[in-house]
């Protein structure tokens, strides 16, 4: 083979070049200049991706295990933007971190190994890829939930991350085991094949199903979340909840499509009830909550019930709805957790009512808020309620009107809690409000991001047309 | 005809009301008293000119009047049915407006004296241009429609006069009550015209009139409940008229209505508004005669005759002398109605008609004088009540001279107007309903009774002291009574049934001597009654009154009807409609949607304990949720 | 930039000038000049409709379509008839008077008008746009300022309130989302592409079953913010807490969205559906009238009167609707445009009333005729106009609604118009109640005697709604001509 | 590849083994024994893969291949677990299940 081939690689070359140039650098970099390793891993990252965003062919190396093409490409691109966004608002959390506990340049390392751990799951072509990647994307992430080590929270969501991924992927294998004990073979391409619509078969598929809906947080996978979003440094919550979040959707997006097409007559109604089930859940436990973390962690459950409307649809028009979805989706949480960040960060309060007059005090970050959660809620004109009005056309389009119609309730049901953060933020006077802070150049150029994002996605129509015919390619 | 004039006649008033509502702060009141004179005068003139060329010019071809009109589309509503605004020019119509030009005028004029210093000045002749404006239109009127509208419009005006002393509660409430009793009445009236649109597929007078049209030769095309419908539409918008006409039971707005200044009573409770549900009947006259055999017409003459009866009766005991008068017109408005009721249609079979049309309008002028010497009393002595009055003779002469005209104009004493068209009504009820007839006769007799009552009661009877001395009003406010007071006296001899008859040919009608003598002899027996009990102060009246005891209390309480309508409407209308509704509104229907987000916050509550915090749970729902799952999906729901 | 699509730009700049505003006067400014700009071009559309269509019969005309999403068949689309034209008319007045009135806006003025400006770019867009997928859009870019707009700036129990608010009227959008999608995904009934373009989807003949499943769906959708009974409880507490200006549009040009959604999609796409459930919804909406009008008597906040008031007159908008023929749709428009006029006016004077009273309650006020002539005098007027007195926009409405369902050849129909005409009776009832009570009788309270004349902007305010209401009221024809000639095609789609 | 013993038996032994991991990792109070719990559930999978390789397609390794990465990322995740529960250990000096229940509802 010819070395050419591993250009189909750029993306996990290039990451893991830079993840051991970190490491490097860790050991030279003097004590006193440690926080500018922050600068240089954002420079870097940043170049990286990019480099991402050239053009890149289609193909498959190592005998199909790892495969890619335009739409994996550019989710891998989705992802680098995502986590560079998240760079972007960690970084001053990140510089005192160094400061004061001289910690920092693994967290780089972490996440950096999480994320190409994702890159090999969502261009992996066989099982055994995908299971590695898998692994290589939770462990880190458990370690980063830890983080925190003198915060008795932070370690308990490491262990409750640790022992459920554990399990979950325990689960999942056993599952996998089972679909190669039914189709003699690893690899994606021959199980298409090979696969059909035994017990067993349905079985390990119901299992393997299990493992990735644990990461996706779905009903009944889902309880994890809230408890480790809570504990966790916000970073790593909305690590969680958009880039592993958004990985996971589009592997179990390809495989559905591709792998387990066969079964669709059973998967679809899986999905239903379980997008169902989803979307209740997360709402109805939104409902109640008080600290924000916890609040964006249930209604990124819900999300992901909605996100499941458009795998349910089995076609490129599902393929293209869930990509635009999880694309605009990482725009609107970031920009929601980037807020709470950045008030966490200065005043150490979490809670919904601390925002209380928020909007007097500091305008620009309620207005920010406020732009993410109608984003999320699903208003127009900003880009959620593009992405979720594409997400019921692609469930009605299968018929699905009911479900169109519980998840439409469910929306409804979802504007009343972003609107308590609203109500706080703008509606309520507050005698000790949050005071006036300016936030450093990272966090601005963050946050600026995500707001562009959220406010032109969904009306440049031309965005979803790019990603429809790339979707193309699964069906 | 020469339309330009005829249109002006409303328009010149509109323009007066436009001017002084508008400018109504700037304008100082004298100045503001003569434009609203001015434009009346000029709408006298324009109608008299009027008259003049239709009854002697231009308006007969071979013996019939002629009906001229012209109109223009106002609104459209389907291919058929629109709105027109224009004008019809026929003897009713010609006949009201001398009738209106002629009492309004006199009214404005009044009203400079009587109403001098009043803070409202402005305002008040504005709204009596405005309420002239809309009486025209109504007279006017070519169609269904343009009546209704105008009828509004009267109705409008007529509140905002009624309630003129806006901060009295008295009068406020009156208006009200004038106002929604009316209201109500036109919602029959409009659901008549709906009918009437519907099934005739015109609202225009010269259609449905017309005795070989259509909409009357097909009147039996459909009916319902027994009745053609075309029926049941007279009958609704002879309910519209009864209301404007106070007729029993919808009479009970006209006796508060006297809360208004005395001018208005005269104006618009007296001569002019109160006839619009006459003229509206006679208006119809050949649907109300040829559909169903008039069956329609049966019910106005016995609502008439009964309310006509009905409110003489009351009359007699009232104290306040302008609720005297109120009473009495209700009671020469049945009169009219059960004349109308009473008539046929051709030629001299058309009596009634005309006779009603007759007593219309010399009821106008008599009435219109009673009412404005009332006013001149009351301006004298500053009260209603009888009590305070008496012995007024010597201190206003003209103002008694003039009462007593009229008071023998209505108590049908020859020669005055009275006496004639009253006459004319008994006849044509004598050939044709003797019942009626009868009622007739002994409301005449009532009617001469409590009028010299009041005669007695307010010049002669007792020297009542006077804190301040009373005094004849000013020439301002007696000109017209001496004006109208001529027109009681000659009014009589105009030859109506050459001009005003329901086939529009004239006939030549004569005096039935024997019915006349008996209606005189009943009117004088009235009067002399009257004489022996008012005219010197003694305590006959109260013999009677106890003799009567509770009778006299129920008619002096109006057969408490008052009564009866506050029960329907604040008891059971407000009280067992309105309130559970609002209360169910709030209870229920909000209740539902509020509950709803509550039971969603409730249950998200409850199910809280399912994130209990165990790692080892959320394993145990992991696990079962993928049993659950792989049972659920490989055993039963297997498609 | 076409004609109409700057019915869309012109408020975005204002929004953009107005972040750079500093304080009320800049704010209000710049505002009063955004509107005006609106006001003067809807008055020039006017002309602009009339001389197209001297030439142009399409049914609609200035007709934009850019794609916008080409895989789902999404059209940027507008277009406008007579219908829209006088209700954009509607909507730059209402919306210019809501600036006057809003004069002294102390707190955040420059949020405040923008989320005004941003509430009508939803009311314009609506009534423009020709495509399923953009009315949509605007449909919720019109609702959700409503939270703020009452939350921020509203009196009393003004979180829950606005809460209610924005969540009823969501899930009706929520529930009309389902049924656009069933339309959109029926539109290709006789074989050709899906489309959410209305005018195309008229022309197809969506199967009978689906008509009968997704019209209560897109009815109710609407109807909802059309105040249907027993879907109205959003509006009273609504309109009690928002500030004077949000009553105006709300009721004035809000709730105007039910009804023209009502016509444009319900009954315009899915005709079938909307004869075999007429009798249902007839039900509802003659309920409607008669509920509102009755539970208004006992109110004693003059808000809560208007709002139950509107209950009744935009009732008798459905009313008219479901009766399916042209005189009933006449009247349905222009009861919509006047009770747009007449309830703005209303709220407006409410608003005087309260700034200067500092109450809302019946009880506590009292001859204020005497004390503040000029708003009382306008107060009675605007009174007699919304109980349908001849001369007013109401009038004209009425009887084009009660005429045209009384065309209605089955008897049922009729009974019900006979029923809900009575509402007339009480209409006046309420409206005379409150006029009797709080402007008449006597100065029930020392305080009232020093109260503030009336000021130039309110003056201006005032007179900009009372005069297209007189106007209405003398002058019809022309008006409710060129709403007739524009629904010939929609009743040749209909029946 | 053993003849007496046919795959189901091999099967079904797993299949217990996976049940009494779970079973383990639900009833267990302390977090290490979860852990070998989890070790169990991993294991199972690992036969699985190895027995189905041996008896069903023996001509390819892909089974056997699988379960050494299997094994491999297991110790791995072991690792970190423990390293994890050792910084709790620091803090609340517990290792107790009982104790990592602060965070709920």
């Amino acid at each position: 083979m010819d070395f050419s081939n591993f250009l189909l690689m750029r993306h996990e070359i290039i990451l893991l070049a830079i993840t051991l140039l970190l490491i490097v650098a860790e050991v030279f970099i003097p004590q006193n200049k440690k926080p500018s390793i922050v600068h240089l891993a954002i420079l870097l990252f940043g170049i990286h991706t990019i480099i991402g965003f050239l053009p890149a062919t289609d193909g498959n190396l190592f005998g199909g295990m790892f495969r890619t093409n335009g739409l994996i490409h550019l989710f891998k691109n989705v992802l680098n933007v995502g986590v560079l966004i998240l760079l972007l608002q960690s970084a001053d959390w990140l510089q005192e971190k160094i400061v004061r506990q001289n910690k920092g340049t693994e967290f780089f390392i972490l996440l950096f190994s999480s994320l190409l751990g994702m890159y090999f799951m969502i261009s992996s072509g066989d099982f055994l890829m995908f299971y590695l990647g898998l692994e290589l994307s939770t462990l880190p992430v458990a370690a980063l939930a830890a983080y925190e080590t003198a915060n008795r929270k932070s370690s308990e969501a490491g262990v409750k991350l640790i022992l459920s991924s554990a399990l979950a992927s325990g689960v999942s294998l056993f599952g996998i085991s089972m679909l190669y004990a039914t189709s003699g073979s690893i690899y994606f391409n021959d199980i298409i094949q090979m696969i059909t619509s035994t017990d067993l078969t349905i079985l390990g598929m119901i299992l393997f199903f299990a493992g990735l809906a644990f990461k996706i947080s779905l009903v009944p996978f889902h309880f994890w979340t809230a408890d480790v979003y809570e504990g966790a440094p916000i970073s790593i919550a909305s690590f969680l909840s958009v880039i592993s979040k958004g990985a996971a959707v589009f592997i179990l997006m390809i495989l559905l499509f591709t792998v387990l097409k066969p079964l669709m007559h059973v998967w679809e109604n899986i999905i239903y009830v379980v997008a169902v089930l989803t979307m209740f859940i997360g709402n109805l436990f939104a409902l109640r909550q008080q600290n924000m973390k916890r609040f964006l962690a249930f209604s990124s459950i819900a999300q992901a019930g909605f996100i499941l409307l458009g795998l349910i649809a089995g076609s490129q028009l599902g393929t293209a709805t869930v990509v635009y979805f999880v694309l605009i989706y990482v725009f609107s949480n970031l920009a929601a957790f980037g807020v709470v960040q950045a008030i966490s960060l200065q005043t150490g309060k979490e809670n919904i009512n601390d925002y209380e007059g928020l909007y007097r005090t500091n305008p620009n970050l309620s207005l920010v808020m406020m732009l993410a959660l109608f984003s999320l809620a699903g208003i127009p004109p900003v880009a959620g309620f593009f992405g979720k009005f594409f997400l019921f056309t692609a469930a009605a389009s299968q018929g699905y009107y009911v479900l169109v119609f519980l998840a439409v309730v469910n929306v409804t049901i979802s504007l009343y809690y972003y609107l308590l953060v609203v109500r706080a933020m703008f509606l309520r006077k507050s005698d000790n409000p949050i005071p006036f802070f300016k936030n450093k150049i990272y966090m601005r150029l963050g946050l600026l991001i995500t707001v562009l994002g959220i406010l032109v996605l969904g009306l440049y129509s031309p965005l979803y047309d790019y990603i429809y015919e790339l979707s193309g390619i699964f069906n | 005809m020469n339309f330009v004039n005829i249109i002006l006649i409303p328009l010149v008033p509109l323009a007066v009301f436009l001017l002084l509502g508008i400018f109504n702060q700037k304008i100082k009141p004298s100045v503001s008293g003569y434009i609203g004179v001015a434009g009346l005068l000029v709408s006298t003139l324009l109608s008299l000119n009027t008259a003049y060329q239709y009854f002697f010019v231009n308006g007969k071809a071979d013996g019939v009047y002629q009906t001229f009109v012209e109109k223009t589309v106002w609104m459209n509503f389907t291919d058929t049915l629109a709105i027109d605004m224009g004008v019809q020019i026929d003897p009713i119509s010609v006949m009201m407006l001398l009738v209106v030009s002629i009492v309004s005028l006199m009214v404005h004029i009044y009203s400079r004296g009587y109403m001098k210093g009043d803070d409202g000045y402005t305002k008040f002749f504005a709204f009596l241009s405005l309420f002239s404006f809309s009486m025209y239109g109504l007279v006017l009127a070519t169609n269904l429609f343009q009546i209704y509208i105008f009828w509004e419009l009267v109705g409008v005006s007529s509140y905002l006069l009624i309630g003129y002393y806006y901060t009295k509660p008295s009068a406020v409430s009156a208006a009200k009550k004038a106002f929604i009793v009316t209201r109500f009445a036109d919602l029959g009236f409009l659901i008549g015209i709906l009918i009437m649109g519907f099934y005739t597929g015109t609202y225009d007078f010269e259609t449905l009139n017309n005795p070989e049209g259509s909409a009357i030769l097909n009147w039996a095309s459909t009916s319902f409940m027994g009745l053609s419908v075309l029926t049941w539409a007279l009958i609704l918008i002879f309910i519209g008229g009864a209301g404007k006409s106070a007729m029993f039971p919808l009479h009970i707005w006209l006796p508060d209505a006297m809360e208004g200044p005395t001018p208005v009573s005269a104006l618009i409770h007296a001569a002019t508004m109160v006839v619009a549900g006459v003229f509206l009947v006679a208006r119809l006259f050949p649907m109300f005669y040829f559909v169903e055999e008039g069956f329609a017409l049966n019910i106005v003459a016995y609502v008439g005759a009964f309310s006509s009866l009905f409110a003489a009766i009351i009359a007699i005991t009232q104290t306040d002398i302008k609720r005297v008068l109120a009473f009495s017109t209700m009671s020469q408005l049945g009169y009219m109605m059960l004349a109308l009721g009473v008539s046929g249609y051709e030629g001299h079979e058309g009596l009634g008609y005309m006779a009603s049309m007759f007593h219309l309008f010399t009821h106008a002028m008599f009435k219109a004088l009673l009412f404005l010497c009332a006013g001149s009393v009351i301006h004298a002595v500053h009260s209603n009540y009888l009590k305070d009055m008496g012995g007024l003779r010597k201190y206003m002469p003209i103002t008694n001279i003039t009462f007593l005209i009229a008071a023998l104009a209505i108590a049908g004493v020859p020669p005055f107007a009275g006496f004639f068209s009253k006459d004319e009504i008994l006849v044509a009820a004598f050939e044709h309903n003797k019942l009626i007839y009868f009622v007739g006769v002994f409301v005449a007799g009532l009617t001469a009774f409590y009028m010299f009552r009041i005669y007695f009661g307010i010049f002669w009877g007792k020297d009542t002291k006077y804190e301040h001395k009373p005094h004849e009003s000013p020439i301002s406010m007696t000109f017209p009574l001496l004006f109208l007071a001529l027109l009681s006296i000659i009014g009589g001899f105009i030859p109506f049934s050459e001009f005003v008859t329901a086939d529009k040919a004239g006939f030549e009608a004569h005096l039935n001597y024997p019915l006349a003598a008996i209606a005189v002899g009943v009117g004088l027996i009235g009067i002399a009654l009257a004489w022996i009990f008012y005219k010197k102060e003694n305590d006959l009246a109260n013999k009677m009154v106890n003799f009567f005891g509770p009778v006299y209390q129920w008619t002096s309480d109006k057969f408490y009807f008052d009564e009866i309508y506050l029960f329907i409407t604040k008891k059971i209308l407000f009280d067992r409609v309105s309130a559970p509704i609002a209360k169910f509104d709030k209870k229920y229907v909000d209740g539902t949607m509020v509950g709803i987000g509550n039971k969603t916050v409730l249950t998200s509550e409850k199910i809280k304990g399912m994130q209990s915090g165990k790692v080892q749970d959320y394993a145990f729902a992991f696990i079962a949720g993928v049993v659950i799952i792989a049972l659920v999906f490989i055993y039963l729901w297997t498609d | 930039m076409d004609i109409l699509s700057l019915f869309i730009l012109v408020p975005i700049i204002t929004i953009l000038a107005l972040v750079f505003t500093k304080g009320l006067k800049q704010a209000r400014i710049v505002s009063m000049i955004g509107s005006l700009i609106q006001f003067g071009m809807a008055i020039n559309l006017v002309f602009a409709y009339f001389k197209e269509r001297a030439t142009n019969s399409d049914i609609m005309v200035f007709i934009r379509d850019v794609v916008w999403f080409k895989d789902f068949n999404i059209h940027y689309n507008i277009g406008v008839d007579g219908i829209s034209v006088t209700l954009l008319l509607l909507t730059a007045i209402v919306v210019l008077a809501g600036v006057f009135i809003s004069w002294k806006m102390k707190d955040l003025p420059k949020e405040f008008f923008v989320s005004l400006i941003v509430l009508s770019i939803g009311v314009y867009g609506f009534f423009i746009s020709l495509d399923l997928f953009t009315m949509f859009v605007f449909f919720e870019i019109a609702v959700i300022p409503m939270y703020l707009l009452i939350g921020i700036w509203g009196t009393g129990p003004k979180e829950y309130s606005a809460m209610k608010l924005t969540l009823m009227l969501m899930g009706a959008s929520a529930v009309l989302l389902v049924a656009i999608l069933g339309i959109y995904f029926n539109s290709n009934a006789d074989g050709g592409a899906l489309t959410f373009n209305i005018l195309e989807i008229a022309k197809v003949n969506i199967p009978f079953e689906v008509q009968k499943l997704f019209f209560p769906l897109t009815f109710i959708g609407f109807a909802v913010i059309g105040a249907l009974f027993p879907f109205h409880t959003w509006s009273p507490d609504g309109h009690a807490s928002a500030p004077t200006a949000v009553s105006m549009l709300h009721a004035g040009v809000l709730m105007k969205l039910g009804g023209y959604g009502v016509f444009r999609v319900a009954m315009y796409l899915l005709p079938e559906g909307a004869q075999y459930w007429s009798w249902f919804f007839i039900i509802l909406a003659t309920i409607g009238v008669i509920y509102g009008a009755f539970s208004a008597i006992k109110q004693t906040d003059l808000k809560y009167i208007n709002a139950y008031s509107s209950v009744s007159h935009l009732g008798l908008v459905l009313f008219a609707l479901l009766m399916l023929n042209k005189t009933a749709w006449n009247g349905a428009i222009l009861q919509s445009l006047s009770h747009g006029f007449m309830t703005a006016l209303f709220f407006a004077l409410i608003g005087m009333i309260y700034e200067r009273t500092h109450t809302r309650d019946v009880r506590k006020l009292g001859g204020l005729l005497k004390v503040i002539p000029f708003i009382s005098a306008i107060y009675v007027i605007a009174g007699l106009a919304s109980l349908g007195l001849p001369g007013f926009s109401g009038f004209v409405a009425e009887m084009n609604i009660f005429v045209g369902a009384f065309e209605h050849e089955d008897m049922f129909y009729r009974i019900a118009t006979v029923v809900s005409v009575s509402a007339i009776v009480v209409t006046a009832v309420y409206i005379l109640r409150v006029v009797g009570i709080m402007l008449m009788g006597p100065v029930v309270n020392e305080g009232f005697l020093t109260l503030e004349k009336v000021t130039w902007y309110e003056k201006l305010g005032i007179l900009l709604l009372l005069i297209p209401i007189v106007g209405m009221g003398v002058a019809p024809l022309w008006l409710s001509d060129m709403i007739l000639e524009s629904l010939h095609p929609f009743i040749q789609g209909v029946l | 590849m053993i003849p007496e013993i046919s795959i189901y038996e091999i099967l079904t032994v797993t299949s217990i083994l996976f049940f009494i991991g779970v079973y383990g990792f639900i009833t267990r109070k302390n977090l290490i024994s979860i852990l070998i719990s989890v070790e169990l559930i991993l294991n199972a999978s690992v036969i699985n893969f190895v027995v189905i390789n041996k008896y069903l397609y023996p001509d390819m390794l892909q089974g056997v291949v699988f379960s050494l990465f299997i094994i491999a990322v297991a110790a791995a995740e072991t690792a970190l677990a423990v390293s994890i529960i050792i910084g709790l250990y620091r803090q609340i000096s517990s290792v107790e299940v009982k104790d990592v229940e602060t965070m709920k509802h």
